[in-house]
């Protein structure tokens, strides 16, 4: 495999230089193996390793495997970073969703010592149901799912303090219909 | 003493009070929102804590979820840096009232001295030297009319439950009174959730010099020397230092020691600055006392060789100060200039952005406290401060000379990023700085006549 | 796997320099190997240690491979260009080559005042002739050019301090035969 | 005064020296190899000449391109740093010659003391303690067994040339130093092209104190205290303070007054630094003096506030002494350390590479020297010093605390660089070297038993 790489600047604006490399590749619909998807994970999460900066964007295709890598790139004013470590929204690949802590506080799973808790790993929940309670400076408040699905897994242990946005419970939506 | 203490801030000076607390063997812990989870504190800090969204009413000023990171992660003491929640009484009893010891006074003094009004009333009663004004509260624009006639304009319009230079409203002549009256108290409303204003005097081409006090519990109170804050733009300070220049040895003693009463006047603990107007007659008068740590009180720490945060913390642990106003010895000049993410060409608008390159001066006798880097996002949420620079040296000459050094030396890049170094340049550059004869209206000078290059 | 909201940056202000990729492809269908993959990655690599910045993106793709690295754009006064590092050797657009200077030093066109320059241009040289004199603490030594070829350009005046490596001469090498 | 200066080095030192070269306002030119042509003095100067390859030998060390250099961008005079040609007595000489001051002592001075064999001679003279050894170089290894025989072992040969700690060798008993004798020759002549050598007593578990001088070109002289570096790693000074801890007020007194007897004596002028070893019985014995600026001036800067540079040009520029004596006024404690891009893991080998991230620790009483930054690729052909941080406090448990915080705090990157720091911690909490109780032995036993964790 022949590689070459040019880094040219462009006078008229005397900035950045550009980089192309020109690997050779493969045409037709070869079949991307499980190994070279590893492969391809590997050499990404080495690239980024020698980086200062975490990425702010990885992009995994996987038939005819594409992945990018995105850091940082401001454009006009202010791009506040995504905050999405937990959020109660679906991701993507897995379908799942998370319940999400509101607030810093002691997540309980009853909602008194004792009492059975408001849900166990195989339970069907409705939107809008109550999973558990948050604690915060002695005041209690509900935690309900956003949405209808079934308990795949409770990741915090009973009274356990947590953070903003600290993921409690993992929902699988149930198909419709 | 703690073993852990929790640091309720952000940005440079959570960094700053977290440094202090490692080099005492205390365990840090940081609370930050969701826009600053990569910042510098929560690298440094033991232990980090999410709390809320950018937003800080939902993160930095709420009060809930503070106090629960700190009862979950065994804080016994709270450092509320400045600005946030440092001067919220409330959340001072908030934090006795769930055992964790608040670092700063004790929550009434913070209520007696946070209304600006009763703070007047009380330091006047101690004997120090208030601008006359108005007793209280004004109830009516009725009675601000009267008060304004007996000082004489120009007035101040002031929200008493503001300070750190906002709402505040210059009024020059009768005529403008009425619609000032209304519109700070609206302004006051809305930004303090507190209508009430009162009026003091305005000094024009008046000197900004504040005085460094400390108490421990036991009653015992030293100063650490006075502060020049007048390169101010619109009431926000940008250069300060250490001693004030050109302020005689007599003059200088009557500010400290007025300070230190008033400290003691009121059972103050922990750190102060009293606020002082100094009039070209060399009159001075109280504007304000605030009960926290300031952004610039590092020149004092660099002419006094005293740790502020570290006096703070022991002061709150309940240690008896451990040293006397004499042993107390400032050498040489120290020098503050508040690097900030905003363009000068552009009404000093704030440039939030991605910082492709941040290299910090160096050196001899420069200290920078920053929580930028390489890479770091300056967030559109929070103030502009980037980088705050100080340097010493044996006499001004030689630290304004070290200071354009340092201010030269930075290298902050950022597609979007615009600096303050070049305005602060210039302003340590204008003949009436150097000289020391400046007063707060040097900036909005340099705006009328552009500094001569070369 | 983690995926992100798509958020493409496509800066219209043209702040930020976008890396275009032709990916160059073979017929036939070689099968992309592990190693294959590895060559591209550790060109990447070494692409990017080499340059002062870390990047902001990488962009990979599989099948018909495509690298694309992109950095950061400094936007205002351009950087201090790296002082060029001058070298005898030919420059790989114009086929020019430069006689550069050996030593820190004043650079003579002629062996004393009021004679007769060694070279001008339009001047056929041969490998090892004069073209110049350098004066380091009042020490004179001649400069040759390396190879043979017509003087393009003079582009130090008479008499001028000139740096280590600085351009001195453009000489056009003349086709042999 | 002069109005150009050039500065004949690279790295930190060349930094160093040109901030305060702007500082006084002079106008700055860098000198750089093709290795270093974006590093950071060279971004800082006023002027950047390039002045050859990266070998040294063609261009930091090679003499007719500094001075064409200074001569061509009209320099008046020239601060060598240190290493490279700082203490060349030629280089002095060619540079007045040329027209151009040498920011340093007289190429005499330079010369005599250079030769560390008519140093001793000189200084035994001067009346100040010098170890039991040669008188002069050593002819035969005869005469080294004679004197060693005398003096007693352990015994340590030394090249005339040396100096900072290189060219040595102990010998512990008289079967050893034939051997030693002849290498120590043929490695003089190898790295000083001067193959002579001398012999002193060796003493083991001693003390490095060392005495920085000013003088000076009237006569004057003062001392500006000492500094202990006895924390070495192959006679490499890793760690330096001021003043040296359980340092008697009397032995320092005297070991001072020695240090400005001997400048005087050979009429010294600009900055010096007297190298003593310091005994276990408290006895001092000078071992070098040092021509030049040395890495570790800042922790004297930092307690003094005299800025060494400063001085070093003032005098060159003929300028008496601004200050006396009894003016020198140390306070509180200074720490070095030196952070550099080796492996302690791999026997402190260099690891040149780029730095993906490098952010210095910052806040009070924290002072980094460094001409590193993100992005700047740590090059294979010069020394492996990457950041001096030097802290201050009041006292020296602070000191210490404050320094571990820092070196913590520092965030260094790269594929392939190591650096020091974790391994400067260590050293820094063994028990011996808290209780400033430590030799130059400390390192050697720490690679013997490792520091116990928790």
């Amino acid at each position: 495999m022949t590689l070459g790489a040019d880094k040219k600047t462009h006078p008229e604006n005397g900035r950045q230089s550009v980089t192309l490399i020109n690997a050779h590749s493969l045409a037709g619909t070869a079949e991307v193996t499980k190994a070279d998807l590893e492969a391809v994970c590997r050499a990404v999460r080495e690239l980024t390793r020698a980086c200062a900066q975490p990425p702010s964007r990885i992009r995994l295709q996987h038939g005819r495997t594409t992945v990018e890598v995105e850091w940082p790139a401001p454009e006009g004013p202010a791009q506040p970073a995504p905050a999405s470590v937990a959020t109660a929204e679906p991701e993507q690949d897995t379908g799942l969703t998370y319940v999400c802590a509101p607030m810093v506080g002691t997540f309980y799973h009853a909602p008194e010592p004792g009492s059975p808790p408001f849900v166990s790993v195989g339970d069907l929940v409705q939107p809008g149901q109550t999973v558990g309670i948050l604690e915060v400076m002695k005041m209690m408040s509900t935690i309900a799912s956003d949405i209808g699905g079934r308990v795949v897994e409770i990741l915090v242990p009973n009274a356990t303090s947590v953070e903003y946005q600290q993921q409690l419970i993992v929902v699988e939506p149930v198909a419709e219909g | 003493m703690f073993t852990t203490v929790l640091v309720a801030n952000r940005g440079e000076i959570a960094l700053r009070v977290a440094r202090t607390c490692r080099e005492l063997g205390l365990r840090t812990v940081a609370v930050y929102s969701t826009a600053d989870r990569d910042s510098a504190v929560v690298r440094f800090a033991d232990r980090a804590v999410r709390i809320g969204p950018p937003q800080t009413r939902s993160s930095y000023l709420h009060v809930p979820s503070i106090i629960e990171a700190a009862l979950s992660t065994g804080a016994e003491a709270i450092h509320p840096g400045y600005g946030f929640l440092s001067e919220d009484p409330d959340f001072a009893e908030i934090c006795e009232a769930s055992g964790i010891t608040f670092i700063g006074p004790p929550p009434r003094v913070i209520e007696q001295l946070g209304d600006k009004a009763q703070a007047r009333a009380l330091m006047a009663e101690a004997g120090l030297p208030v601008l006359p004004g108005s007793t209280g509260a004004l109830a009516t624009p009725g009675q601000a009319k009267e008060v304004a006639q007996r000082v004489g304009y120009p007035v101040i319009l002031k929200a008493v439950a503001g300070g750190g230079g906002r709402g505040m409203a210059v009024v020059r002549s009768a005529e403008n009174l009425l619609h000032a009256f209304h519109e700070t108290r609206a302004h006051a409303r809305a930004v303090f959730g507190d209508e009430r204003i009162y009026l003091e005097r305005y000094i024009e081409d008046a000197r900004h010099v504040e005085v460094q006090v400390l108490c421990d519990r036991y009653g015992s109170a030293v100063h650490l020397g006075e502060r020049d804050c007048s390169v101010q733009r619109r009431h926000q300070k940008l250069i300060e230092e250490s001693p004030a220049p050109n302020l005689s040895p007599t003059l200088r003693a009557r500010m400290c020691e007025a300070a230190v009463r008033g400290a003691l006047a009121v059972g103050y603990a922990g750190a102060a600055t009293f606020e002082f107007v100094l009039t070209p007659d060399q009159r001075f008068y109280l504007m304000e006392i605030n009960c926290r740590l300031q952004v610039e009180h590092p020149v004092t720490e660099m002419v006094t060789g005293i740790d502020l945060v570290r006096e703070q913390i022991t002061i709150a642990a309940g240690l008896p100060l451990s040293f006397r106003q004499e042993e107390v010895q400032p050498r040489g000049v120290a020098v503050e200039c508040r690097v900030n993410a905003e363009d000068p060409a552009r009404n000093f608008a704030p440039t939030p952005g991605l910082l492709t390159e941040f290299v910090p001066p160096g050196g001899p006798f420069v200290r920078v406290d920053t929580h930028a880097y390489t890479g770091w996002p300056v967030g559109p949420d929070y103030d502009s401060l980037l980088a705050k620079t100080v340097v010493w040296a044996p006499d001004r000459p030689q630290a304004l000379a070290r200071m354009d050094r340092a201010l030269g030396e930075f290298r902050i890049e950022g597609p979007v990023v615009r600096t303050t170094t070049g305005f602060l340049r210039e302003a340590l550059a204008r003949p009436e700085f150097q000289a020391g004869m400046h007063t707060t209206g040097l900036v909005a000078r340099m705006a009328e006549e552009p500094v001569q290059v070369g």
